[in-house]
């Protein structure tokens, strides 16, 4: 008992949250490559996945971010009207609506995730939603409601 | 077996001064896959390109990671190496470490740390890619425009000179449109059918354009280079073949209280009638709401008067089949019904007319012969109030519930008629309200100034309240405010003129359910990209010109129409479609044909098929299944999430290698 | 000067429901108002203070109990601004904030203009009574 | 030699066993069910006839993780997972359950030795509580169990008069009750002899008291190329409730989770109902659910007596009656196949 | 009524409407009914049943029979109705191969809640004006129905047959204050941690026998992702209780906009998670949200899932203003 209890200390003193953000290839993906080329720095955790759409993305890879140990998921999209497949992100935004609610509804922390529009211009946006979420993430700690205890061992 | 490389750019100092490449390269050396690994200062350059290629070469590579800037910048360079030396490009992945690594983080330590995992992530979803090749489709190399105005005829022109053939369908006994109905044209006064007329007379004689007047589109099937399209060519009850537009027929028909659409019913027609002297196809047609022998039986005038044998009253709607590589919307704008407007007692008095009806009452083929006089007496107007903007720049929720937009060409045709007027008639009083005077155009403002300046049309900020036909005077009492000078004014107007708003045409929503392209709540045509692609709709093959994509004046509708031709024919100049190889699919065996996929589609891109699968346990079973269309799909991969099964998966960007993706960066 | 109102923009935009904003200043309202010749400020112009925050000049004016309340300019407005809920809310804020000092019928006569239509008189006594 | 002790004092005497070993009781939980629980002051034994779930899992998990395979450059460790039982008990098992311990042990004890298994059996006494209210689901009797005096464990248990009865059966048994020290008071037989008399009187009474199961194993592939196959799985849903809740089913599947940081190696329980069971490169041999079925009752009922001289693999305990969402059971089955003929005889019945 | 229903299929069956029969089957007790489908007069007479224990949604067995050559009669409650149309707008059900009636029902009992009131050794059971009269071994009990009435037919949505070829007993109506979300709010009012609390508590006892996603008329995949070694979610029995959440939450997420509320899944859960509440979050979602939508209510229809709107719809964040952490 008391190691694990160690080991759970332990775990919380060297944490750093983990962030998984999906983008969409043609707003959200430019907007964090036009951060980088105004080098406005957001921090490193955030990982980014490049997916065409924001409607590619399956709530199933949400959950399995949280599987393997991310402590935070965000799925970042053209505004609405502007998908360049015209009708995405309006289904991305439903989707991601009921997800997330059946993950507050199973008593997961709903800052834990988010949807964010922003566009390939919008580089200094993307920069602050980055930054905010990391902040609201770090306040929430270790996601440990939807988490695998497999996948944290180390 | 894959055989990984892994290429990391320094950048120059770019990626390099915040990243550790040296390290990056050799924390590649121990993932799993991998075989070899190197730096080099720009990857992109010729020389990085071939030492990415004879490493391939060498280690017999099978799939190759580069860590560079971002895919968007130099994916497509290295995927264009790859496959100048007969690897699939799409074994290979980018690993963005500059523009989302070391460009965003300064600490070398956690660059390194971080471009390390994406450089993992890269190569776990390398990994997993599977060469993709695009699919191609044929080009059927005939276009159709639909819509035969300025637009229309204007896409048909450009595309036929090209040497493509193209065929126009048109609702109308003759095209021509709504710019045959114009009087002039501002800013330059041109005379609008001695310009349109010349148009219509090439596009009628034009060997590669083939004219369906007085038809419609009834269905369309296929895709992008595949459309087959149902054309109803509705019963002129005249031979097209035969008649000669002599016009002996119209002479003698007896039926003569048809109201005449082209005069915006301001007089009569007959029965049978070619709408005007100009029409193309100058061909009778005979009105069959109207036509005593199609309604009674009894007359049959003219076809005895016809010296051709043209007239055939038995003549039934014929449907045609014709396939085509393109499709273009042109189907232009009407008026809005604006007697809802009741305080501008339109219903009311004949004297209140549309700007359109304005039109004909100045233009020298109108029901007038250009005489301007007042449709009730037959006076000529001395007092004449212009009301812009009547239900446009109007909410949905307001009271009369107009058009939220501004139908843009108001203010110029309204100082046009302003100006007309007071050329042929000086002492005639105009009065324009306006909300704003919109201008932006060459010569635009110039025009308005000179019906302010030359003319003296007295423009007056503000609205008209109230327009109420008064019995005594016979004239039109206008109750009116000018907001600048904070009165309200009371004018004994001859006539009243209505800029009323203009709307796409009724036909266009019904087109728009058959071309699967999108709308908006305006009915009008969505285009693919706002900004870069207005003349495309956001479904393949689709395009879109003039009025019916948005408001606009005739040039602008005419570039559009050049823009869309043009696009059009860099299609059809094509024998073969190649396709986005990142398609969606889906497995028969899985998909259970719920049709949520097809709900979804934003393209129209799956279709359910009944088909028979021989079962594991050796019987046959009809299953209905989803199959996409690569050549339409544009891999949004909307179908994918939607699909319960997990049948539908989209090729590039598979389940499997997105979660390899989250699996690598979440260690 | 401090209002003896004390009424705000917040307020009048509540009570009325109206957003000002989104007034094209077409002044459809202004032209249709039966009453204007009666009135300091128009129907337009009301919008427009409202927006500005001018209330206190609003409330000061008679031209508030101009009003017929004959719905013409609601009815025209092609932005569904409703102007003359906006006047109603203000004198409704009048009378709110005069709490039981309501103007009494013996201090009509002196308010009331001898051109004025005896429909605004009947509007301006239910306005008045509430 | 037979103990008693109030059952108002059973507390003192899950603390006496509990100082040396974990005891395990079936508890009642909310629901109305009940299920086994580590017993910590204040957990009642539960009145109710089973739980949810068999006894099986303290043997026979559903998951149990064998390995863990790391990945260190080019080597590769690997950590057995499986873990040495420390000693416990099972207080209140019915004797259907504590008989199915005897099936499972023919497999799972035979060459090749299933270490896992063993070892939790090794480290296990066994309390057989006696079934002081049958119910209509039970059929146990048709399996040679006597739930008026249980005849496997370790322990012989009844509860009558307000106590409760404790008699040895094995010497784990004995040293069992001999640790539990003072609270244990020596009985004389009377109570619990009426008591299985009045069990036995309401056994006799049972719906199912006359079910027998037919010895099929001369007739294997006359039972198998049964008819009625058909339409008793034509409704079957292919889940797998009936196999999780029973004690005897005990197929198993072995998978790989990569955890990011290495491979863990469990196995799990698997059913023969699903379709994917024994899938193999070449496909799964049973295509439909009918022979989904069918193996799983042609197992229980006729290959497992072939292996196992004459022993079918089924206590009667009746979770599959309860449990089956469209209640389609073992009994229906046994029922539809006594009396099978052999194939071309009887056709034109 | 169970004597009507057999008398119309005997006439349906002897005319040559239809060419089976899909009902409910007597089992040995009262409570233990079995799907089945008879072909002929007979069987109907022998073990055709319809009394208070015929809860299964027989509309998901259409999917496999309406396959078949020549059309089959099916008994339909209300609740199946929903189910068969939604069926049918999924092209899961050949309509033309089924020949609906519609049967009256106002609440299936729970065997189970008998039990949980300690009601044991069942033998028989009788309705007599509302009451249960059990039989059992241990003497008779009597039970007013509604008290052990299944918790989904407590909360029934709609007495109305969406669907049917004819009716044999009275049509309903909807069930405006049905109560069915009442459990739903009331863990909305708790916290995150409390509701963490809960699941944890409910799912935990899963024992993935996949009871609940094969009985579930809207679960017809024909390989479900959990069983396909491609998908990546491939999963035998959960390991860890992220895996217990991850079923259920997956389950639920793939039949929203479909889901009927038909309650199946948790009438069968083995170990009573009351797994419908699941369902009825995203359908209270769906309402709130997107406007009132019942899957199967019209066959046609699209799942709310699919739809959306360009202006109305609320973004995601809308879901953090639903209560406490």
């Amino acid at each position: 008992m008391s190691v694990m209890e160690k080991t759970a200390a332990a775990r919380q003193a060297e944490w750093k949250p983990k962030i998984i953000a999906f983008c969409c290839n043609w707003c959200s993906y430019g907007g964090a490559d036009l951060a980088g080329t105004n080098r406005l720095s957001y921090p490193a955790n955030v990982k980014i996945i490049r997916v065409p759409c924001s409607c590619r993305v399956n709530p199933m890879f949400i959950l399995r971010a949280f599987q393997k140990g991310a402590d935070g998921v965000i799925v970042c999209g053209c505004h609405p009207g502007d998908c360049h497949y015209s009708t995405g992100n309006y289904h991305a935004r439903r989707r991601m609506t009921m997800l997330f609610s059946m993950l507050s509804f199973l008593g997961v922390e709903s800052a834990r995730t988010r949807v964010e529009w922003v566009s390939a211009a919008e580089g200094a946006r993307f920069k602050a939603v980055m930054d905010s979420f990391v902040e609201d993430i770090t306040r929430l700690g270790p996601n440990e409601r939807l988490e695998d205890l497999r996948c944290k061992e180390n | 077996m894959q055989k990984i490389g892994v290429f990391v750019c320094w950048c120059g100092t770019n990626i390099a001064s915040t990243v550790d490449v040296k390290a990056v390269a050799e924390a590649a050396k121990s993932v799993p896959g991998v075989v070899f690994s190197t730096d080099y200062q720009y990857m992109c350059s010729e020389a990085g390109q071939n030492l990415i290629k004879d490493s391939v070469l060498t280690y017999g590579l099978t799939h190759v990671v580069v860590c560079s800037c971002s895919p968007r910048m130099h994916e497509a360079t290295f995927r264009k190496a790859v496959a100048s030396i007969g690897m699939n490009p799409y074994m290979l992945e980018v690993a963005n470490i500059r523009e989302q690594c070391s460009w965003v983080h300064k600490d070398k330590e956690v660059g390194t740390e971080k471009a390390i995992a994406l450089m993992k992530a890269a190569v776990a979803k390398a990994m997993l890619n599977t060469p993709l090749t695009a699919g191609s489709t044929p080009v059927t190399k005939r276009a159709l425009v639909i819509g035969g105005g300025i637009a229309g005829m204007q896409t048909a022109l450009d595309i036929a000179d090209a040497g493509f053939q193209v065929d126009i369908v048109e609702t109308k006994p003759t095209i021509g449109g709504k710019m045959a109905q114009l009087d002039k044209t501002f800013p330059t006064l041109d005379c609008s059918s001695c310009i349109v007329t010349p148009k219509m007379v090439e596009v009628g004689q034009h060997p590669n354009i083939t004219i369906y007047a007085y038809s419609e589109v009834t269905e369309v099937k296929g895709f992008v280079g595949q459309f087959t399209v149902t054309i109803k060519r509705k019963a002129r009850y005249v031979d097209e073949s035969k008649c000669t537009g002599c016009g002996a027929c119209i002479e003698k028909c007896p039926m003569k209280k048809v109201p005449d659409e082209w005069n915006m019913n301001l007089n009569n027609r007959k029965a049978i009638y070619i709408p005007f002297a100009q029409a193309v196809p100058k061909i009778a047609t005979i009105d069959p709401a109207y036509c005593l022998k199609l309604n009674t039986g009894k007359c049959g005038v003219c076809s005895k008067v016809c010296g051709t044998n043209a007239i055939n009253y038995e003549a039934k709607d014929e449907y045609l089949e014709v396939g085509y590589g393109a499709i273009v919307a042109a189907t232009g704008y009407e008026m809005i019904d604006v007697s809802k407007y009741d305080e501008y007692a339109y219903s009311n008095s004949p004297d209140v007319v549309t700007a359109l009806e304005y039109e004909r009452l100045m233009s020298a083929a109108g029901p007038t012969g250009g005489h301007l006089v007042r449709p009730s007496d037959g006076k000529e107007p001395k007092t004449i109030v212009f009301i812009q903007c009547v239900g446009s720049r109007e909410t949905e929720d307001s009271c009369h519930g107009g058009k939220p937009y501004c139908s843009k060409v108001c203010c110029m045709y309204t100082a046009k008629h302003a100006i007309l007027t007071k050329d042929h008639y000086p002492d005639t009083d105009i009065y324009v309200f306006y909300i704003d005077v919109r201008t932006p155009g060459k010569l635009f403002d110039e025009f308005y100034r000179r019906a302010v300046e030359q003319y003296n049309v007295h423009y007056i900020k503000g609205a008209v309240g109230k327009v109420t036909p008064n019995a005594e005077t016979g004239k039109l009492d206008v109750q009116a405010a000018d907001l600048l000078l904070m009165e309200q004014l009371q004018i004994e107007a001859d006539m009243v003129v209505l800029a009323a708003a203009l709307e796409p045409h009724r036909s266009a929503r019904p087109l728009a359910t058959m071309l699967t392209a999108p709308m908006d709540t305006n009915d009008f045509f969505t285009e693919a990209h706002a900004k870069l692609r207005p003349v495309e709709s956001a479904t393949a093959g689709i395009y879109l010109s003039g009025f019916c994509q948005g408001p606009k004046d005739i040039p602008e509708t005419v570039s559009q129409a050049g823009a869309a031709a043009a696009k059009v024919i860099g299609l059809l100049s094509k024998n073969e479609l190649v396709g986005n190889p990142c398609v969606a699919h889906s497995d028969e065996w899985m998909c259970n044909g719920c049709s949520q996929c097809e709900n979804v589609c934003p393209y129209g891109a799956i279709t359910y098929e009944e088909k028979e699968f021989r079962m594991p346990d050796r019987t046959t079973k009809i299953r209905r299944v989803a199959s996409v269309n690569p050549a339409v799909c544009q891999g949004c991969g909307a179908c994918t999430v939607t699909c319960p099964s997990g049948a539908m998966d989209l090729r590039g960007f598979t389940n499997q290698e997105i979660m390899a993706e989250v699996d690598a960066l979440c260690l | 000067m401090a209002s003896v109102y004390q009424v705000t923009k917040e307020e009048i935009e509540a009570i009325s429901g109206v957003n000002p904003l989104k007034c094209m200043r077409c002044g459809r309202c202004t032209a249709t108002c039966p009453s204007f010749d009666n009135m300091e400020y128009h129907p337009h112009q009301f919008v427009a203070m409202v927006e500005r925050g001018e209330i206190e000049k609003l409330v000061r004016s008679a031209s508030v109990f101009k009003c017929m309340s004959c719905m013409a300019c609601l009815e025209r407005c092609p932005r569904q601004v409703q102007p003359a809920k906006l006047i109603e809310a203000v004198r409704l804020a009048v009378i709110r904030k005069q709490e039981a000092n309501h103007l009494r019928p013996d201090d009509l006569p002196a308010l009331v203009d001898e051109d004025l239509p005896q429909q605004a008189i009947v509007s301006a006594y239910r306005k008045f009574t509430k | 030699m037979l103990y008693r002790i109030s059952c108002t004092e059973m507390d003192a005497l899950f603390a006496a066993l509990s100082e040396t070993k974990t005891v395990y009781l079936p508890a009642d939980r909310e629901d109305g069910q009940a299920s086994f629980v580590k017993w910590t002051e204040g957990t009642a034994l539960s009145n109710r006839l089973n739980t949810v779930r068999s006894a099986k899992d303290f043997f026979f998990p559903q998951i149990q993780p064998l390995a863990r395979f790391r990945r260190e450059g080019q080597k590769i460790e690997i950590t057995d997972l499986r873990e040495e039982s420390e000693d416990f008990v099972i207080f209140g098992a019915r004797a259907c359950d504590v008989r199915s311990f005897e099936i499972l042990d023919r497999v799972f004890l035979a060459d090749p030795v299933d270490t896992s298994y063993q070892t939790r059996r090794e480290h296990a006494a066994i309390v057989t509580m006696a079934c002081a209210r049958p119910e209509e689901t039970c059929f146990c009797t048709a399996f040679d169990i006597d739930p008026a005096k249980p005849a496997d464990g370790d322990v012989r248990a009844y509860i009558a008069d307000g106590y409760c009865y404790l008699e040895p059966l094995t010497e784990k048994g004995e040293t069992l009750l001999a640790g539990a020290g003072e609270c244990l008071e020596e009985s004389d037989g009377a109570a619990v002899e009426a008591e299985a008399g009045r069990i036995r009187a309401i056994l006799e009474k049972l719906p199912l008291a006359s079910l027998k199961p037919a010895d099929n194993r001369e007739k294997e592939l006359d039972v198998f190329n049964s008819p009625k196959w058909e339409e008793m799985a034509s409704h079957c849903l292919g889940c797998g409730a009936c196999t999780f809740v029973c004690p005897t089913c005990q197929c198993f599947d072995i998978n790989d989770f990569d955890s990011g940081h290495g491979i863990e190696r469990y196995r799990c329980w698997d059913s023969c109902m699903y379709h994917d069971f024994t899938l193999m490169a070449s496909g799964t041999p049973r295509l439909t659910q009918k022979e989904r079925f069918r193996q799983r009752f042609m197992h229980k009922l006729v290959y497992y007596p072939i292996r196992y001289d004459g022993v079918f693999s089924c206590v009667g305990c009746g979770r599959c009656l309860r449990k089956c969402p469209i209640n389609m059971n073992i009994v229906k089955v046994m029922k539809e196949l006594t009396g099978v003929r052999p194939a071309g005889a009887g056709e034109e019945a | 009524m169970q004597r009507e229903l057999i008398n119309r299929a005997r006439e349906l069956l002897a005319d040559g409407t239809v060419d089976r029969v899909l009902g409910w089957q007597a089992g040995q007790f009262a409570y233990d009914i079995t799907p089945a489908v008879f072909t002929d007069a007979g069987e109907l007479e022998a073990h055709f049943v319809y009394n208070e224990f015929c809860a299964d949604n027989l509309s998901k067995y259409l999917i496999k029979e309406s396959e078949k050559e020549g059309k089959v009669l099916a008994f339909l409650k209300p609740c199946d109705t929903y189910s068969f149309n939604q069926l049918v707008t999924e092209h899961r059900i050949r309509r033309e191969h089924v020949y609906v009636i519609g049967v009256e029902s106002y609440g299936k009992a729970d065997v189970e809640k008998l039990r949980a009131r300690g009601i044991s050794g069942i033998t028989g059971v009788e309705t007599v004006s509302g009451m249960l009269k059990v039989h059992t071994m241990y003497g008779d009990e009597s039970v007013p129905l509604n008290e052990v009435m299944l918790d989904r037919c407590l909360t029934c949505k709609s007495k109305k047959h969406v669907v049917y070829d004819e009716l044999i007993g009275e049509d309903g109506d909807v069930v405006a204050d049905s109560g069915r979300f009442d459990m739903v709010e009331k863990l909305e009012r708790m916290t995150a941690k409390e509701r963490f609390s809960f699941w944890q508590g409910e799912l935990s006892r899963c024992i993935r026998c996949n009871a609940c996603r094969n009985v579930c008329p809207a679960c017809t995949c024909e390989n479900c992702v959990f069983d396909n070694p491609g998908s990546g979610l491939q999963n035998r029995a959960a390991r860890d209780n992220f895996e217990e959440k991850l079923f259920h939450i997956i389950r639920a997420y793939h039949v929203a906009g479909r889901c009927t509320d038909c309650g199946e899944c948790s009438r069968v859960c083995p170990e009573h998670i009351p797994l419908h509440l699941l369902n009825r979050k995203f359908i209270k979602d769906f309402n709130e949200l997107y406007g009132p939508f019942q899957a199967g209510e019209v066959s046609g229809q699209m799942s709310p899932m699919c739809a959306y709107t360009e202006t109305a719809d609320p973004e995601a964040s809308v879901v953090r203003k639903g209560g406490a952490e």
